[in-house]
């Protein structure tokens, strides 16, 4: 065990994958002399090379687009796009090529591309770069959308994204960046189409995934304290999305709160609760709710973009609300 | 005809039979149309065969071609099987791409063909991308990336320009200059509507040459690989060009006149060698008889190919959506 | 209780487990549950019938006792 | 407005005969209620209704209809009255205070929600699998805003456990036919062999430590009061049902699906011929005591042709018990659209080795027949070992 950064976590990731696999390479906005606008490539240029560490012109559009081709003619690239609000420029060549060749083509090309971008609010940015946007990329068929939430997921997820056939985008919380989290070197590997349990409990779900499953840990924490045992799920990978762990918690606690920071309406977490009451409505013994991001654009004031933003007191009430007694 | 380039017999005959073969396709086309056997949008090409079959005939196998939803005549000189080609037009699970595709996408990884492209310069960024693969990967391998002046005012255009000069990149772009984004006018869309000019602001060698003459196109192909496949640089060669026909199957074409399409199939580029290569005793009635003979029952198997294809199994619908594994890729 | 009330009771509980069971071609020393065809659920019912009704109780260890007529109408009536 | 339609109380059920109706129109029906006989080819049913209000149009009797042809139509709360029942009722016009007298003595928590109980589905599942009526449920609701969660219905269960069962009553002549029923089994059992390729395993159970714990319980309790061995069995499965949720369940639309509780379906075999398998709901749940309660009730009823529709419709896997006079084993065949049937043979003493020793000890034949395409040997080895190591100690059953 050691303790690192999730910052550290995705740079270890990301020098083991160039290591491992000279096809490999990162590009992006300021990926190397920079050290990336997070810092998570920090260093790798003088170690690996401007071939292989490759700064990019402000190009979201084509860089994307040049990262479809690169992995079409068999190289391995690692795109960095520096805040999912920028993605939208690179969202054509992401949706229309990365998503849409392998099945326009018939089955002829496999697009093996990873792209890292960063999520969330809660560093004051404001409205353009604080937005949760991987809800929308989980729409897409023929994509897969992860969100590392612990060290050990920030570590590892990269080599099994980059071992995928197919287009995979990485969302990488701003937050989460700095926190410190203990590292088993004995794990080497992780994978990419389960949820997990990050906490056991019998009374309800709370079901969540990035910044906000610590949010949802200290939540359990504090309702524990009351006498409320919650089971957390760390959704881990948002397309394709594991259900049944989620419906298999649910059948066990028969409660369940959806705690995501995007904003509700047509979101991720939509599509959780509508498959829950698809696949286990009579499992449940009070309603489906959500915790989510206010439906605004995330303001810049401290004092307003926490409350826009799920917090751990939201979660405790709306749990509490779930589970205690009427009256 | 130009008289830069030297072309041998069998060299002229290729560039007649290519562009023969890519008219009466989609003639044949425009039918089943008619009789609602192809379905969908459907671009035809009529007009600016000059300009693929030129360029093609610079390039070698190995080589990456990317193309727009206006493609069929890139696709057969390219070398995709014209029985898969049709095959795809009528939706067969036999066609390149098992009717997902269409008119629009087709693709063909084996011979490098990156397709069809239907979203407006959503090709360029992507070429880039292959450019980069084949240099580090495919040391002389040459991408041709065709997309129409249209495409010249998308911020994709200026990003890949940017980017493969800024890299050094082995690409040719190849801009199909026929005058008209569906309706728009190039004059009344780009301020700079020379198009080959753009390439100086970032540095891009690039040359302008006429479409309609397949010799030329080919000779100015020619020069511009030769540059690419020794390293130096990506390159902008935009052909002057004119589709004859409407954007899609049909619209009414308000936006110019029939004296402006007359005077330029006074232009057209089959016509013009044909007359060339009989007049310069380059080819026999006999050889061109025997030349669209050939085409002819090469379209009618394709047909007779396609017609005789099956839909795909419906259980299939979601095959493909996500890849089990990476196709190998095809190393020169 | 005497033996003519015991095959009174029989008869009675009988019918509530196999109405359609004829006692009057059972042999007294004939294994009623092979007779009768009756489940270890049905002899059960029977021992709880046969203890409600005479007020004996019936130790389980007994049952082998009452496999047959014979054998009822001695344990209920001694 | 809604609809009561001839239930599906089976797959191979495709037409019912409505034999009597145990309401008449103008009656308020709720939620789990019986209200009618129908004959099916499994005999005569007792079909609940799962819809609240007032009945009326009642279907004639004695016209056999396919599954999902309306019987009967039901106003729900908040629906004028028919004209029809206006017409014949003109004290219940003079009287405009309460319709619903019988909802609850309590004013109920949310005066918005009288005529409609507020209950999660997950409660109301629970109710009806434990016959529990949702009247006795109404402003007992500790959920949110009073609505009646898990917790209730078992309250109520414990409380009340005979109230609280829905009261049937017939005087309708039951019985199966039993030419239909052999007709029956015929399908399902035909359906069964030809698409489920079905694999066996077999096992042989020590019954010496429950044979022994068994006496000991008996010999203290009067004999109404006694179990038998069959119950041992029934929890024994229920408990190893709980680890293998995959032997639990159904085979539908390609694929496995787990059943929401553990409710085996027990074989009772009828006189006269034929079988039926009807539910015990939630085994792994209920104690000995109770579950003999509920085998000597679904026992006794199966027999007297009074079955409940959710019985027959909710097995999740069949368990047969040949029984003390039966045959030494039994290789059962697959009730479609479950996935397993085990089978207990007769318990009868064997040489057998423990400790190294030779010695007598009273053995039992377990066997698993099971859905290939759900599970495989190595799993229903599993399952099996798990039920014999539950009659090892079976004073923790």
């Amino acid at each position: 065990m050691s303790t690192i950064t999730y910052r550290e976590a995705c740079r270890q990731a990301i020098r083991a994958a160039l290591q491992a696999d000279p096809r490999c390479f990162v590009m992006g906005e300021d990926v190397g002399r920079y050290g990336g606008c997070y810092g998570v490539t920090k260093g790798l240029l003088e170690e690996f090379g401007p071939q292989r560490i490759r700064d990019t012109p402000l190009a979201e559009n084509g860089i994307a687009g040049a990262g479809v081709g690169a992995a079409l003619a068999g190289l391995r690239p690692i795109v960095e796009i520096m805040t999912c609000n920028f993605s939208l420029l690179a969202l054509d060549q992401i949706m229309n090529n990365a998503a849409s060749l392998a099945h326009m083509s018939g089955g002829q090309f496999a697009v093996p591309l990873v792209i890292r971008m960063a999520t969330g609010g809660g560093r004051q940015l404001a409205a353009q770069h604080s937005h949760s946007l991987e809800g929308w990329y989980a729409h897409i068929p023929g994509l897969k959308v992860l969100v590392p939430a612990t060290v050990e997921d920030a570590r590892h997820m990269l080599a099994a994204a980059l071992a995928d056939p197919n287009p995979v985008l990485i969302f990488e919380h701003i937050v989460l960046y700095n926190a410190e989290g203990e590292l088993d070197e004995a794990v080497s590997a992780v994978d990419i189409e389960h949820a997990k349990v990050r906490r056991s409990g019998t009374d309800i779900s709370l079901v969540t995934y990035g910044n906000s499953l610590p949010k949802c840990l200290a939540a359990a924490d504090e309702l524990a304290t009351a006498g409320i045992q919650a089971e957390v799920i760390d959704l881990r990978v948002l397309r394709p999305l594991d259900s049944a762990t989620v419906i298999a918690s649910v059948r066990r606690t028969h409660r369940c709160l959806i705690v995501d920071e995007g904003w509700r309406s047509g979101s991720i977490s939509a599509e959780i609760a509508a498959r829950v009451a698809d696949e286990a409505l009579y499992e449940l013994d009070a309603p489906l709710r959500r915790v989510c991001s206010a439906e605004v654009p995330v303001p810049y004031a401290a004092h307003m973009e926490a409350a826009a933003l799920p917090q751990v007191a939201d979660i405790v009430a709306a749990a509490r609300a779930l589970v205690s007694p009427a009256g | 005809m130009s008289d830069k380039l030297h072309l041998d017999r069998a060299g002229l005959h290729r560039l007649y039979r290519e562009m023969q073969r890519i008219r009466r396709f989609e003639a044949r086309c425009v039918a089943l149309y008619q009789a609602q056997q192809i379905r969908g949008f459907l671009h035809l090409y009529d007009g600016q065969e000059a300009v693929a079959v030129g360029v093609m005939s610079a390039l070698d196998a190995g080589d990456a071609v990317l193309a727009t939803y206006r493609e069929h005549g890139h696709a057969l000189a390219k070398g995709v099987p014209m029985d898969a080609l049709m095959a795809e037009m009528l939706g067969k699970e036999q066609g390149c791409c098992r009717g997902r595709g269409g008119s629009m996408h087709l693709f063909d990884q084996s011979r490098r063909f990156y397709g069809g492209n239907a979203i407006v310069g959503g090709g360029l960024p992507l070429a880039v991308g292959i450019a980069m693969a084949d240099k580090a990967l495919r040391p002389g391998a040459v991408t041709a990336c065709f997309f129409g002046e249209g495409a010249v005012a998308e911020g994709a255009f200026h990003e890949s320009l940017n980017l493969a000069a800024l890299w050094q990149l082995p690409l040719l772009f190849v801009c199909e200059n026929n005058l008209y984004a569906m309706g728009v006018p190039l004059a009344e869309s780009d301020a700079q509507p020379e198009v080959y000019r753009k390439g100086a602001a970032y540095r891009v060698a690039a040359a302008q040459v006429d479409g309609m003459d397949p010799v030329k196109v080919a000779a100015a192909a020619r020069l511009a690989v030769a540059e690419l496949r020794v390293g130096r640089g990506p390159y902008l060669l935009e052909c002057r060009t004119y589709r004859y026909r409407a954007h899609s199957m049909f619209d009414t074409q308000a936006y110019r006149g029939k004296d402006e399409v007359d005077k330029w199939r006074q232009l057209d580029p089959i016509a013009r060698l044909q007359d060339w290569l009989l007049a310069n005793r380059q080819i026999s009635a006999e050889e061109l008889a025997g030349i669209d003979a050939g085409i002819g029952a090469e379209i009618d198997a394709a047909v007779a190919f396609a017609e005789a294809g099956t839909p795909e199994p419906l259980a299939e619908l979601t095959r493909f959506v996500l890849m089990d594994s990476v196709v190998q890729e095809q190393t020169p | 209780m005497d033996k003519d009330e015991v095959m009174a009771l029989v008869g009675k509980v009988l019918a509530g487990i196999a109405p359609e069971a004829d006692l009057a071609g059972v042999g007294d020393d004939e294994d009623l549950r092979a007779a009768l065809d009756l489940d270890s659920m049905d002899f059960l019912n029977l021992i709880i019938g046969l203890s409600q009704g005479s007020g004996v109780a019936i130790a389980e260890k007994d049952y082998p006792r009452l496999f047959t007529l014979q054998g009822i109408r001695d344990y209920l009536s001694a | 407005m809604a609809d009561f339609l001839m239930p599906s109380l089976g797959a191979d059920m495709e037409t019912g005969k409505l034999v009597q109706w145990l309401v008449k129109p103008g009656d308020r029906v709720k939620f789990g209620d019986v209200v009618a006989v129908v004959e099916t080819h499994k005999g005569a049913i007792d079909v609940e209704i799962f819809l609240d209000g007032v009945i009326d149009n009642l279907a004639p009797l004695d016209q056999e209809v396919p599954v999902g042809t309306v019987l009967a139509t039901v106003r729900q709360s908040g629906e004028t009255a028919a004209p029809a029942v206006a017409a014949v009722a003109p004290a219940a016009v003079a009287a405009p205070v309460p319709v619903i007298t019988e909802v609850s003595a309590e004013p109920a928590r949310s005066a918005a929600n009288v005529g409609r109980i507020r209950i999660s589905p997950a409660a109301r599942q629970r109710a009806q699998q434990l016959g529990v009526e949702l009247a006795a449920l109404a402003g007992r609701g500790t959920g949110e805003g009073g609505a009646v969660c898990l917790r209730d219905v078992e309250a109520a269960v414990s409380r009340h456990p005979a109230e609280a069962t829905a009261a049937t009553g017939s005087d309708v002549h039951r019985g199966f036919d039993p030419a239909q029923m052999r007709q029956a089994i015929a399908a399902a059992m035909g359906r069964s062999k030809r698409e489920i390729p079905h694999y066996y395993l077999t096992d042989s159970i020590d019954f010496g430590a429950a044979a022994q714990w068994l006496a000991a319980w008996n010999a203290e309790r009067p004999p109404e009061q006694r179990l038998l061995p069959a119950v041992l069995l029934l929890k024994a499965c229920a408990r190893a049902l709980l680890a293998y949720p995959q032997f639990n369940g159904f085979y539908e639309d390609g694929g496995f699906r787990a059943a929401a509780g553990i409710h085996p379906g027990w074989a009772v075999s009828l006189r006269g011929g034929g079988l039926v398998a009807p539910a015990i709901h939630d085994a792994d749940r209920q104690t000995l005591p109770q579950l003999m309660t509920a085998m000597r009730d679904l026992v006794q009823r199966a027999r007297a042709g009074s079955l409940r529709s959710s019985e027959l419709a909710d097995p999740s896997i069949t368990l047969t018990n040949l029984g003390e006079r039966g045959a030494e084993s039994v290789l059962g065949v697959i009730y479609p659209p479950q996935v397993a049937i085990i089978g207990f043979g007769r318990v009868q003493p064997r040489p057998w080795v423990v400790d190294g020793q030779l010695a007598v000890r009273p053995l039992l034949n377990v066997s698993l027949a099971a859905d290939h395409r759900v599970t495989d040997g190595h799993l229903g080895g599993q399952l099996l070992a798990g039920i014999g190591d539950a009659l090892q100690h079976p004073d923790t059953l």
